[in-house]
């Protein structure tokens, strides 16, 4: 049961980060659809957690429910995976963040969906829904975005090439045995958008762990923490 | 002459004017600049409640809130397809709004400043506007009548939504208590404020109200604003911060305080309490997002050129 | 005392929200003796606070220090002034703020040095040598940055057409005995500059009465009282 | 030859060399490459401390952790200052930073995560720069030598700094005790990499030996760290993170654990955690700067024709 809490530690801190990194962009983004799309996924990966962490809650037995455990615990608690953490930078950067997240996302829930527990299989499998659409539309955007003008393509393969060291530590969560097919995906995407992948396969690790996080993860709880930090025990 | 006079023999007869038919340049102007304004209001009011979405006390409340914006991005999508058909183009509208030749609702102009705001903006904030809107589903222009039957809808929602949060916080701890009066003690003369000056000072009324673009005076709704809300802040347990306030029998009604229209006049000159910053935020978003739409308009031509050559 | 208490909260809330502005620049100014400036700076006004704040904890006799005061209100109990919850900015706007409330703030400490309160006298005279400092220095890079190249003039002049709103709610608490001077300073140092004062003498309020902070204040504040407020009670 | 050979007869007479003196190219350039990356190490070296500036938990700390951010910066000016006197400016040696030519310490490429870091920070990061800063005092270029005098006064106040904050840590909450040993955890095998890679794979170590520039050898100074420093943990309380770690009589000195080199010579590449953020902030706090910088140039220029043409 330990290891079960921190595997849904691992999969609710990591939708629970980056729906706030995606919530950030509100009333900010370049378009009004963007806008829209953006709080959309923003709030499917919200009610993501809301499964995760009641889950996780449920497993350890302490009474903890999915609000304690996103709300009360410091950083190094959170095993969130250190993509998420990474800030939005502009809308290119945030962008190529889901796209490398998104199918990683899509065939790690794919593969949860024939998990021996069924909790974990439903919630998997309600997930893998809405996250298929995430997929396909950081993808569309990536093409169109990498594929667009000099300047879109440039501000593109900076930001695939700041986040792509990030990508490694997914893999360390759901097995080796994903990486072909996910590079296969990507590979054939970036292409069309006319991106070039990064030749390293350096990987940063420490956030799924919990060893190392990045500093931008503790100035996000400055703020998702605020009120349940401030007082103590209040009901909203 | 003759024109004009069909024209409004069609709207006192209830019909709707569509994009396509004759109407008057005037009526055609004050619907750009009263839908636009609108869509505006939407688009601008993302942001005092999106200030408070990264500090939302609990997953649901972070879930509700997102999802309330998400609504006010789409409230302003149709609003803006509804000028649209007028001729004129949200790109259009946008830049008018950035350089200050269109407006937004004043009450956006002021700071969200505790949680206990998001409970009172739903509350009054919404609650205003709904008085505002819900006869503007019967206005004389079709695409614009629609539009409202839309965003009325949901907007009922968020003012339960808000009024929720607000008896959370009333039945909480002395601090949330304390927090949602302060909230009510900011909000309540903006909002008073968001049905527009006094019948006496307004301009534009009479005639809009005969093209049936404007369907109630100003001073009409808010008096029912203040007859519908009062009782609401007593069933909550707070104070409305005037003095004056008392049921006057013989009107039916409430009578209240005045807010300070000198301030009202100086938010819409843009001396809100942060009208620089929302205008900064949004100009922010336009020029910092100029290279995606730029990115996205070059992709659709090499595909629309794609396309031609393989045919 | 509840008034003397208001009143000292004003000057501690102050200087802290604008020392903490400063530190906010540790390791990012344009030139490696700025960086350092604005750490001393910020240094002085954090010390100055624990004088203020430390008085009103005695005068208000609840028990509460200095850090109590500082870390644990929540930002409607702040009594500074909004010009100094405005955002950093640029440089430039960083330094129209600490000129437009240096020229203030060293008359008002002058005023205060004759107090009939000799704990108040105390600390405006010690703090007077500081920010006569702070003030010969703000107003040197503002001219310099001011009547430099055509860009820096339009970047300082935008900082002080931002800005000037804010400076009327300074008076309500010196007194507006202490404004002409303060525009006959700040007017022939910004005609030096090349600058241009606003005609409008339109003023925000809200600050020093706590009525309607910005909303910079409260994000300010999720970081400032951060550990206070996940550890509650503990010794630093 | 002849040049060379009284060069060294002076350095081993323990002479200083000064700026204006005959020196080779070799030991130019080294010493460049040396106090440049000291220098270097000092500026990026606020950014994990300035990251906890905002988030101090008392004035008096936020007070203390200020001034100590500012000693670096005035580290990094007497640093930049004796570079300069061997002919490459502060700004030459900027660029060379922010496009990889040159580099920093390693351990700044690690991030601050708690406030304890705050203190393992200053015990730890200032306590293997103090030994290895100590010697260099004594070292053969005049300017350097001098700098390092100033620099290591200021250095143990900081290590004092620092230890008092672990201690307060440690003497704390359970939560604060936890948090002081992870910092150690995640501090320990980084602070071992600060003396650089073992002497076997030490490039330039004795030309630099012999002409004084550098005065130990890294497993030497990294010993006498290990030494001094596991008595201090034990003081606090703390677990050093190596199960190895053990007292040898013979040698008068503990046996460890080599850090993971591959992991230093990733950060070397630019691959620490923070690698690429560190300079990122450098890049824009130097490219934002630039209006400033030219700014200060026009209007000196200015002011100097102005006093020419009045003289």
């Amino acid at each position: 049961p330990a290891a079960l809490f921190e595997f849904l530690l691992r999969m609710g801190d990591t939708t629970l980060i980056l729906g706030h990194r995606l919530s950030e962009w509100c009333g900010k983004a370049p378009i009004l659809e963007e806008d829209i799309a953006l709080a959309n996924t923003a709030l499917d990966l919200i009610g993501q957690t809301q499964m995760w962490l009641g889950l996780a809650g449920e497993v350890e037995g302490k009474g903890r429910t999915a609000d304690d455990l996103a709300m009360l615990r410091d950083a190094w608690d959170f095993r969130c995976c250190l993509l998420v953490e990474q800030p939005n930078g502009d809308f290119g950067q945030t962008i190529m963040r889901q796209f490398l997240f998104d199918n990683w996302h899509l065939a790690m829930l794919r593969k949860l969906e024939h998990h021996a527990d069924e909790r974990i299989a439903a919630i998997a499998a309600k997930a893998a829904k809405e996250v298929t659409y995430h997929a396909e539309r950081s993808t569309d955007l990536v093409i169109r975005l990498g594929d667009g003008t000099s300047q879109s393509q440039a501000r593109m393969q900076a930001a695939l090439d700041l986040l792509y060291p990030y990508v490694g530590e997914l893999f360390t969560l759901s097995g080796e045995d994903l990486r072909p097919a996910y590079d296969a995906t990507i590979e054939a995407v970036l292409a069309e958008a006319t991106l070039t992948v990064p030749e390293s396969r350096f990987a940063h690790h420490g956030g799924f762990s919990g060893a190392r996080h990045s500093e931008h993860l503790g100035h996000l709880l400055t703020q998702m923490q605020w009120l349940q930090r401030a007082y103590p025990g209040a009901q909203w | 002459p003759e024109m004009l006079a069909a024209f409004q023999a069609r709207i006192d007869a209830g019909e709707k004017i569509e994009p396509k038919d004759w109407m008057p340049e005037g009526y055609r102007k004050t619907l750009i600049r009263q839908i636009g304004q609108h869509a505006h209001s939407e688009i601008v009011g993302q942001l005092p409640e999106g200030n408070w979405i990264t500090r939302a006390p609990t997953l649901e409340r972070k879930a509700i809130l997102l999802a309330k914006v998400q609504d006010e991005a789409g409230h302003g999508l149709y609003l803006y397809c509804a000028a649209e058909t007028l001729g004129i183009s949200r790109d259009e509208m946008t830049e008018m709004l950035l350089d200050g030749r269109m407006k937004y609702s004043s009450i956006f102009a002021y700071p969200t400043l505790t949680w206990a705001d998001m409970g009172a903006v739903g509350w009054l904030v919404d609650g205003a506007a709904i008085m505002n809107q819900v006869p503007l589903q019967r206005t004389s222009f079709g695409p614009y009548a629609r539009a409202m039957i839309r965003v009325c809808k949901e907007e009922s929602f968020h003012q339960r939504q808000g009024f929720d949060i607000m008896m959370k916080m009333c039945s909480g701890t002395p601090e949330q208590k304390r927090m949602a009066q302060d909230a009510l003690n900011r909000l309540w003369f903006p909002s008073l404020m968001m049905f527009g000056p006094s019948d006496k000072d307004s301009v534009h009324s009479s005639q809009s109200m005969s093209w049936k673009i404007k369907m109630n005076s100003n001073d009409e709704l808010r008096q029912k604003f203040v007859d519908q809300t009062v009782p609401q802040a007593e069933y909550l347990g707070l104070t409305i911060p005037d003095e004056t306030l008392a049921w006057n029998e013989e009107k039916g009604g409430y009578d209240f305080a005045e807010p300070d229209w000198d301030e009202f006049f100086d938010v819409l000159k843009g001396n809100g309490p942060c009208s620089t910053d929302r205008i900064a935020t949004r100009k922010a978003a336009w020029d910092d997002g100029a290279w995606v739409r730029e990115a996205m308009n070059a992709h659709a031509a090499k595909k629309s050129t794609a396309n031609v050559a393989a045919e």
